[in-house]
């Protein structure tokens, strides 16, 4: 089967998919069946947060293709990220119809009580939910593009690619924060319904992101993990630690980057907009370039270039955030900031590399 | 001079050198050959110090140089001329040369003259950024910077590589002159056979990590040679 | 509430009346906020610092220690009572000594002549020496003049306005032209308005490039630590706003320590900052970057750990809550050149200081041993050794460097803004930006750069508002790096590609 | 022992920790007190404090932890309108409670969150009538850039209109957060105030971007005499921060200085100091907002005998409660309260000094008069009408989901 | 254009913009039987000239040595027919229809030139099977990449390719930890996959011994013939051997050429003795 041809030689990542599924499919099962007085209950709090940090590697996964395979990198890709998120929180607004605190069939509350007399032409289309799957992956995908035709083309890179990444999720950050951008600025959008139908509010309808979110995990790393089984991947390693022997040799590097940014970037986007119905808002600060370092230090946490690893540090950093924050909440960032310092002298490659480093320590002592 | 016994050495898991026993006598020039990859450069950047050495010996004039640190061993008096030249880049010929001064004694930190005499292009070129050279005139730069820091011991990795012929030929004098007029002790890697012949006075080979032959220069004979010089 | 306050203005108006001699000794006290009564007796009473245990003197001289923190009650003012003290101020100023105070007092006056005002100038200037005061009161009689129906007098009124920048000339001159009955008169305002306006436009510019160069200041210094950090050293520094930060509290301390010499505090914390700065960055170097050389992205995820664990460190030492960083009085105050220009002088001072730390800078770089030894060291470390470079010592020195300079626009940033948790982060993209721009490795890019960004920030902002001239400058650098993608100063020649 | 819980939902790190630390020290004292006075109905209090670290998501993440792990019974938190948005649906959908205590632009009125800072009513347009009583003609609208100055502008802008103040009087200017760049802001209004009419700021920047605002102001020589400053998100813990030597006279309106001479308030003063073990900590408005909030909680479990949100909810309108400055705060059924409106000017040892006050207390509005789209809707809580966001012309509720 | 003309322009459907069109080079025209040409070539380097005046002829197959003082301008007058550097006069054509200034690098390769640099550069963090792999002439655009699998033809001629260069025990080793000797070996043998038409050979023989010269030398002269190769060495036993009787050897001298002939003809020109030889 295609799947297992995928996987036939990560370990990692056959691991990692196991449980995934495993999760899947027991957690609904455990939430659904199980009565809330037993303690194997999963509460639909717990599921949502899982859901959330689903998300949150596929987005990690996203960077990791661009950092770890092509080494860009990227400081922005909370951008892309939050694209897709206000792509789905658009189409979210839509579905509040004439609910809202106005009753405005038409317009979102942030425009009615900003006065604003008619919708945005940029609104159009977003009620419609197969337009909004589209732009979802194609506001992010194009942006991407464009940025990456522009930067690769003219041999943007190192830390001058980063520093313009960030560039440009700072000025959509700056941008959407402007209420006259028309994204409901500094309070964004916020107070959704339902989804195609669906109320949010109902445990099932949570359960069903939380599958689609594992779901989409899966698919994005699969999808990642086939391009870099591909000759492609190597090219990819190729330009990442010679990019000018790859050009010698007749690649076109900057077409090989280009694709690689967008196709990450509409993974981020896809991420981004199975994120914001689960945590019920979307707002500018998502653009912060400082959310698109924690990415990238969620990668770096995990262990470089192995996609897996990626998700681990993601799943490992959100849990540690949600279990330091209740647990020490006035001084968690020490033990946040510690694990990072420690992580970095400790596990130069990550968690991956070094559960990796000890199973051949293990092989080469036996 | 430079006594080394039993050194082993590895990279990762790989062991590279094999209990290697060399040593430099005092004013020789001692030519260290054997085929790619058999581990010259290792051995030299073991006595540099940027190998760790798993085990043996090292003295440097009855001092032990395994305790020096990697900066030290200029203070003890080596010179090195790496493969592959790693000259700095960005800095001007000039500073590529000062960079070694405060090695000198406290009274005598300057480029010393000798060095322009010997490599007429790095006066030609003292401004220019050292990675603009080509090829040949940062191996120049590289034997200079390495005088500077007044070395009784000069460590070359094949210093021809690249160099047009009379340059080579020029590069093979001063060595000589370095050696012979000037009294360094030379440790020299060079894979050109008549080049080693004209400019050593032992020879010494590697093989697969070990340390297979050695003598004077007029021992080396077409049967070492074929056994451990060709493919 | 309100009630109170009339009283207390009319109360003012009466005690200007009586013209008694003490007059303005009061009005200076009142303004100070120096004047007390007593809750009981409801006599007045001087206090300058009040604290249980210090005297209060009554306004005979007779002195009463202050027993308890409730005994006396400010005499307190209002705004409007602020106005009016000042303007009483102005008029009891028109004959001051001091010929500026003089010429401070009629420029007071001009907001609002009344005949009263007409006579007392005219007076003045029968006496009056000083070119300066004399050229001003002309001004003000002009200005008075233009109400009046008297082509001639009207005329040379108009004359006299003639490139006067005073906002109260122009606005004369502008009521006049609207209302004006001679087209001749019309014509001749109009010229003289033209000439002012193109003045003001001028000055307008001159003003717009002198924010826009302190602006570029502060983005020089906070950017400058990081051009050795990050640009020479190659460390990716997220912990570089956080040591900015700690420069800044290191000033709150000294002034802590030296609360009666607040004057010098800020002397005494630029090297303190530094040091403790540039302590700090050593340790962290020694701490946890010395394990990542030749990794530089892994750097950047050790720093940013050490950028939370130092705000949070900031946090638990100091509050949560900014802290109060005194300005000293030769830094606040503002040079005014003319009534539509004038230099602020803190961000004078920070102009001129942040010239000086680069001066300094580029002469530690480009002609110290240190320096040839950095740079050496960041470009071949197994080599640099080798060559007898103890890049241990090199590294941790170069680091702290950095760092300390961190420290010392720390101290600058204090004069500026917030002093608490969370100032580092508000520098640490500009910073980067800026370096990046200016072009790695290049002081002079850092320096270029920066006042470039804060001129043109500068330039975009009145059109474009704060947030959309940020955006704009973003988007610039952004299509800039695609012109030139090493930055401004890029590293040229086959060095910089291998 | 059983207890009963009460969640502290503010930022204790990241950019709000600044202003929401001092809530939760604040809401643990007043827990604190209460169980020293034997608790309520019979149990100990216990807080549960958890940090949303000024991350919004995270804000509807800790609520949800809040309410539905942790099962407390009432939710003191938020600080900016964003976080309060998305917080709202996770208390709407769990049926819990929130008290909010930040003055806000209002136009909202949920069934499950207590709003107990002033609405645009209660702060912004009393300020401008003191001012207009103070002759200024001239108004510079200066705010950050994000939802609560923009609507408290709009509502300011019309009703500055709606007394007469032309257009060309009216200048409105926004930033981004954290602005620390005013030269040409400050010289500006300097300009934009040198006509000779009177004229005012009304500020409604916030947070870290006043610092430097007010050192702008202080070095271009802006005096309080001059252009007067009135801000409505600086406070005493603000001018903790700033060097307040060049600001005196400069105003802020509030429901609430520390100044204020009443028992009360000496010994909620006395009681923080104590608690926080230093003496030179201030008190502001948002603390006595919570202070309400609370005491208004615990009247209303008393009154009905059960910490039941449900419950709660119905018998907490109409309880009312002292507040610091001399008066009693009420719940109105629009789950605002009523507050008296105070104007201070900032003096040089940090304090605000009132110079003027409404005569009683004002009840905060949850839709403004002044805003096309809210003149019409009211809101009450109340059975039959139960409803937040009513409109009287069409006299229809607008779709909520409850 | 008038605003008309390019609105029409925009709504015809047919129409194709010209950044649009795959820049596809034309096909390599060889019928004068020169395959390269460089003429009046002119770099400098801030004021320096590198570069002075070339002018350089390569024939089909032609198997040219090129030698000089270092600093003479080889290195970069391969810069420049590679598309590294842009010359500031001149022009460099391959064959008659291929105008090399007007190409960036990947199409230059693509086009058929292969270049072996002076310092061995290779990727170090793929294997030297991968390393060849990516080497081995194939469509290059990203699609064919993505899909591209190794067929039986290919990976003979893989297997071939590192047995040429001696590398068989290290096929799975990353090649960063080849040793230096051994990355020259298998650059060589990268530029072999490529199936350049023009070979450019950067120093190939430095740092090896004596014996693997000579391999080198018989690898490299096989190849002439269906190939053009223009190798740049110092090592005269290496050129000699090279260069035989009747083979070209061009001299470069301060961007110029100095001296060209058979090997015979150049060793005996005084000029090139002065600057180059010795003795
Ligand atoms: N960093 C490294 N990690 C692992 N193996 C290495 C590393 N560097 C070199 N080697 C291996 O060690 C062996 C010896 O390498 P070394 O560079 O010392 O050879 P050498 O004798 O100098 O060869 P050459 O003549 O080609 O320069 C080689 O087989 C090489 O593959
Ligand atoms: N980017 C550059 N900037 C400045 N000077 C340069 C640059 N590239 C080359 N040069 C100079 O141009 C000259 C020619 O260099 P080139 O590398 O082509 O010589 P070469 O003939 O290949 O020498 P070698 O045989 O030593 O490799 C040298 O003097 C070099 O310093
Ligand atoms: N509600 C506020 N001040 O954001
Ligand atoms: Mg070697
Ligand atoms: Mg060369």
């Amino acid at each position: 089967m295609g799947v297992l041809n995928i996987v036939k030689n990560d370990r990692g990542g056959q691991i990692m998919l196991g449980v995934l599924l495993v999760i899947t499919i027991l957690v609904p099962l455990l939430n659904l069946f199980v009565p809330e007085t037993n303690p194997l209950h999963v509460p639909t709090y717990t599921v949502t947060l899982m859901g959330k940090y689903l998300t949150l590697a596929l987005l990690a996964v996203a960077v990791d293709l661009v950092w770890g395979y092509l080494g860009i990198l990227t400081l922005g890709h909370g951008a892309f990220f939050a694209l897709g998120g206000y792509a789905m929180g658009m189409y979210l607004m839509r579905q509040i119809g004439d609910r809202g605190v106005y009753g405005n069939p038409e317009l979102p509350d942030f425009m009615v009580f900003l006065d604003w007399q008619e919708l945005p032409w940029f609104w159009q289309g977003f009620d419609q939910f197969w337009f909004a799957a589209i732009m979802i992956m194609l506001v992010p995908g194009v942006l991407a593009f464009i940025f990456g035709w522009l930067a690769f083309r003219s041999r943007v890179s190192g830390v001058y690619l980063s520093i313009i990444t960030q560039a440009m999720t700072y000025a959509l950050m700056l941008a959407f924060y402007r209420n006259e951008m028309g994204f409901g600025g500094n309070n964004g959008l916020t107070d959704f319904k339902d989804l195609v139908g669906f109320s949010l509010q109902e445990d099932t309808t949570r359960i069903g992101l939380f599958v689609l979110s594992a779901v989409a995990l899966a698919v994005g790393y699969l999808i990642c993990r086939h391009l870099m089984n591909s000759r492609l991947g190597r090219v990819c390693i190729a330009v990442r630690d010679a990019e000018s022997r790859a050009r010698f040799m007749g690649y076109r590097v900057e077409n090989v980057k280009l694709w690689i940014f967008v196709i990450s970037a509409m993974l981020a986007g896809v991420a981004g907009a199975l994120y914001v119905p689960q945590v019920g808002i979307i707002n500018p600060n998502e653009f912060s370039p400082i959310n698109s370092i924690e990415i990238v230090v969620w990668v770096a946490v995990g262990g470089r270039a192995t996609l897996y690893g990626a998700v681990i540090g993601a799943l490992l950093i959100n849990y540690a955030k949600t279990y330091f924050t209740a647990e020490l909440p006035d001084v968690w960032l020490f033990a946040l900031g510690g694990i990072f310092v420690l992580v970095t002298l400790l596990l130069p490659k990550g968690v991956t590399g070094f559960v990796a480093g000890l199973k051949q320590h293990k092989e080469v002592s036996a | 001079m430079l006594k080394i016994e039993g050194l082993n050495q590895y990279y990762g898991q790989s062991h590279t050198l094999w209990d290697v026993d060399l040593h430099i006598p005092e004013g020789q020039c001692t030519v260290l050959m054997g085929r790619n990859g058999v581990g010259k450069t290792t051995l030299l950047q073991c006595i540099m110090g940027h190998q760790a050495v798993k085990s043996g010996s090292m003295m440097l004039d009855g001092a032990d140089l395994l305790k020096a640190s990697v900066e030290q061993r200029p203070r003890v008096g080596i010179g090195y001329v790496p493969q592959g030249r790693q000259i700095f880049p960005l800095l001007s010929v000039e500073e590529n040369l000062q960079v070694g001064l405060p090695v000198r004694a406290r009274n005598d930190r300057k480029i010393p003259e000798y060095i322009f005499e010997l490599f007429p292009v790095l006066a030609e070129m003292m401004h220019r950024r050292g990675g603009d050279l080509s090829g040949g005139q940062q191996q120049q730069l590289a034997i200079g910077r390495a005088l500077v820091v007044n070395p009784k011991l000069l460590i070359l990795d094949e210093p021809t590589e690249g160099i047009q012929p009379n340059v080579v030929t020029e590069i093979g004098d001063i060595i000589r002159k370095l050696n012979r007029e000037m009294g360094l002790t030379v440790l020299l890697v060079e894979q050109k056979l008549p080049f080693a012949r004209k400019v050593g006075d032992r020879f010494c080979i590697l093989d697969r990590g070990r340390h297979v032959a050695e003598g004077e220069m007029e021992a080396l004979d077409d049967k070492l040679v074929a056994q451990y010089l060709t493919v | 509430m309100s009630k109170a306050f009339d009283n207390k203005s009319r109360g003012l108006d009466l005690l200007v009346e009586t013209s008694h001699p003490r007059t303005s000794e009061i009005l200076q006290l009142l303004s100070d906020s120096q004047l007390y009564y007593h809750k009981k007796d409801k006599r007045l009473f001087i206090i300058t610092h009040y604290v249980t245990g210090k005297v209060a003197k009554d306004l005979q001289g007779n002195e009463q220690v202050i027993k308890k923190k409730r005994d006396f009650k400010k005499v307190t003012l209002n705004n409007k009572m602020r106005g009016q003290i000042n303007r009483i101020q102005a008029e009891l100023g028109l004959n001051a000594d001091n010929p500026q105070q003089r010429e401070a007092a009629v420029r007071d006056l001009l907001k609002d002549i009344t005949p009263g005002t007409v006579a007392t100038l005219k007076t003045r200037f029968l006496i009056e020496e000083s070119k300066n005061v004399r050229e001003m009161i002309n001004i003000a009689l002009a200005i008075n003049d233009l109400k009046s129906s008297d082509d001639v007098l009207l005329s040379n009124a108009i004359e006299q306005l003639d490139g006067s920048l005073e906002q109260e000339s122009r606005s004369a001159l502008v009521a006049f032209v609207s209302t004006a009955q001679s087209p001749l008169l019309k014509k001749q305002a109009q010229i003289a308005l033209k000439g002012i306006e193109d003045k003001v436009q001028y000055y307008g510019w001159l003003e717009t490039l002198y924010f826009g160069l302190s602006l570029g200041s502060v983005l020089v210094l906070a950017g400058i630590g990081l051009a050795i950090t990050f640009g020479v050293m190659g460390v990716i520094n997220m912990a570089h706003g956080e040591l900015i930060m700690i420069g800044a509290y290191t000033t709150y301390v000294i002034q802590l320590l030296m609360p009666d010499h607040i004057e010098w505090s800020i002397l005494v914390a630029i090297p303190a900052a530094f040091v403790v700065s540039g302590l700090v960055g050593i340790a962290i170097e020694r701490g946890v970057i010395r394990f990542l050389y030749g990794r530089p992205l892994e750097t950047l995820l050790a720093t940013f750990g050490i950028s939370l664990i130092l705000q949070q460190a900031v946090r638990s030492l100091f509050s949560p809550l900014n802290r109060s960083v005194e300005t000293p009085d030769w830094m606040s105050g503002l040079i005014q050149i003319n009534p539509v220009f004038s230099l602020t002088l803190s961000r004078l001072y920070i102009i001129l200081f942040c010239l000086v730390v680069f001066v300094a800078l580029l002469l530690v770089l480009k002609k110290t041993a240190l320096g040839l030894q950095v740079r050496a060291v960041s470009q071949n470390r197994a080599m640099a050794r080798s060559m007898g470079i103890r890049s241990n010592r090199v590294d941790a020195l170069t680091f702290g460097l950095g760092s300390g300079v961190a420290g010392i626009a720390g101290v600058a940033l204090s004069q500026l803004t917030n002093v608490g948790p969370n100032m580092g982060q508000a520098y640490i993209i500009d910073s980067f930006m800026v370096v990046v721009f200016g072009g790695v490795g290049n002081l002079w890019g850092t320096l270029v750069a920066g006042l470039s960004l804060g001129v043109a920030n500068k330039v975009l902002e009145p059109w474009a508002g704060a947030v959309l001239a940020k955006v704009l400058m973003l988007i610039f650098i952004i299509l800039f790096i695609q012109k030139r993608p090493r930055g401004l100063f890029p590293q040229r020649g086959r060095a910089a590609e291998g | 022992e059983e207890t009963i819980k009460v969640g502290i939902l503010h930022s204790l790190s990241g950019t709000m920790a600044i202003s929401e630390t001092t809530l939760k020290d604040t809401m643990l004292m007043l827990i604190d007190e209460q169980n020293a006075k034997g608790g309520l109905l019979g149990k100990k209090l216990e807080a549960v404090v958890v940090d949303p670290a000024s991350n919004w998501p995270l804000f509807a993440e800790k609520a949800r932890e809040l309410v539905s792990k942790e099962k407390v019974d009432a939710v003191f938190g938020c600080w900016t309108s964003v976080s309060r948005k998305s917080v709202l649906p996770v208390f709407e959908e769990t049926n819990s409670l929130l008290f909010y205590p930040v003055q806000y632009e209002g136009e909202e009125s949920s069934k499950n969150v207590f709003y107990t800072g002033a609405a645009p009513n209660q702060q912004a347009v009393p300020a401008v009538d003191y001012l207009m009583d103070q002759g200024v003609e001239r108004w510079v609208l200066a705010g950050t850039d994000y939802v609560y100055p923009r609507t408290t502008n709009k509502i300011l802008e019309a009703y500055l209109k709606a007394k007469g103040v032309a257009a060309e009087d009216i200048m409105v200017n926004y930033t981004p957060f954290g602005h620390s760049d005013w030269q040409s802001i400050v010289s500006d209004i300097k300009k934009f105030g040198s006509t000779g009419k009177k004229t005012a700021v009304v500020s409604t920047i916030n947070g870290d971007a006043n610092v430097p605002f007010y050192k702008e102001l202080g070095s271009q020589g802006v005096a309080a005499s001059d252009i007067p400053v009135v801000a409505f998100s600086v406070g005493e813990e603000e001018l903790s921060g700033i060097d307040t030597g060049p600001l005196v006279g400069h105003l802020a309106a509030w429901n609430y200085f520390m100044s204020v001479d009443s028992e009360a308030n000496d010994e909620f003063i006395d009681s923080w100091q104590t608690y926080i073990k230093n003496e030179d900590r201030v008190t502001n408005d948002p603390m006595e907002a919570h202070y309400l909030g609370f005491k208004m909680w615990v009247e209303a479990v008393k009154k009905s005998g059960t910490t039941e949100p449900a419950i709660v909810q119905d018998s907490i309108i109409g309880v009312s409660v002292p507040n610091l400055t001399g008066g009693y705060a009420t719940m109105m059924p629009n789950h605002h309260i009523t507050k008296p409106v105070l104007i201070g000017e900032i003096q040089d040892d940090g304090q605000f000094e009132v110079v003027w006050n409404t005569a009683g207390t004002v009840a905060g509005d949850a839709w403004s008069d002044f805003l096309e789209g809210s003149k019409d809707l009211i809101s009450d809580w109340r059975a039959p009408l139960s409803c937040g966001n009513y409109n009287v012309k069409t006299a229809k509720c607008s779709g909520q989901n409850f | 254009m008038s605003i008309i003309s390019a609105f029409e322009q925009a709504v015809d459907r047919n129409h194709v913009y010209p950044f649009l069109v795959p820049k596809q080079a034309p096909k390599l025209d060889v019928s004068h039987n020169v395959l390269l040409y460089l003429e009046d070539i002119t770099v400098s380097f801030d004021g320096f000239k590198a570069i002075n005046n070339l002018n350089l002829y390569i024939n089909d197959g032609e198997l040219r040595c090129i030698i000089g003082p270092n600093g003479a301008g080889k290195t970069t007058m391969m810069d420049i027919i590679t598309g590294k550097t842009q010359p500031d006069s001149g022009s460099a054509w391959f064959g008659q229809t291929i105008n090399l200034l007007e190409m960036d690098e990947p199409a230059i390769a693509q086009a058929g030139i292969g270049r072996k640099f002076q310092k061995p550069t290779i990727f170090e963090e793929l294997t030297v099977w991968e390393n060849l792999e990516l080497a081995m002439a194939d469509d290059r655009n990203v699609w064919s990449i993505l899909n591209a699998r190794i067929n039986s033809e290919q990976s003979s001629m893989l297997l071939e390719t590192i047995e040429l260069i001696g590398l068989q025990a290290n096929t799975k080793m990353l090649a960063g930890k080849l040793s230096h000797g051994q990355k020259q070996w298998l650059e060589i043998g990268m530029l072999l996959m490529q199936k350049p038409r023009l070979l450019l050979v950067d120093e190939p023989v430095a740092g090896m011994t004596h014996q693997e010269m000579d391999r080198t030398a018989e690898l490299l002269s096989s190849l002439a013939g269906r190939h053009s190769v223009v190798v740049v060495e110092h090592d005269m036993d290496f050129v000699r051997n090279l260069a035989g009787k009747d083979r070209t050897v061009t001299v470069l001298h301060q961007g110029s050429v100095l001296s060209e002939g058979s090997m015979n003809k150049v060793q005996q020109d005084p000029k090139v003795v002065e600057v180059y030889l010795g003795e």
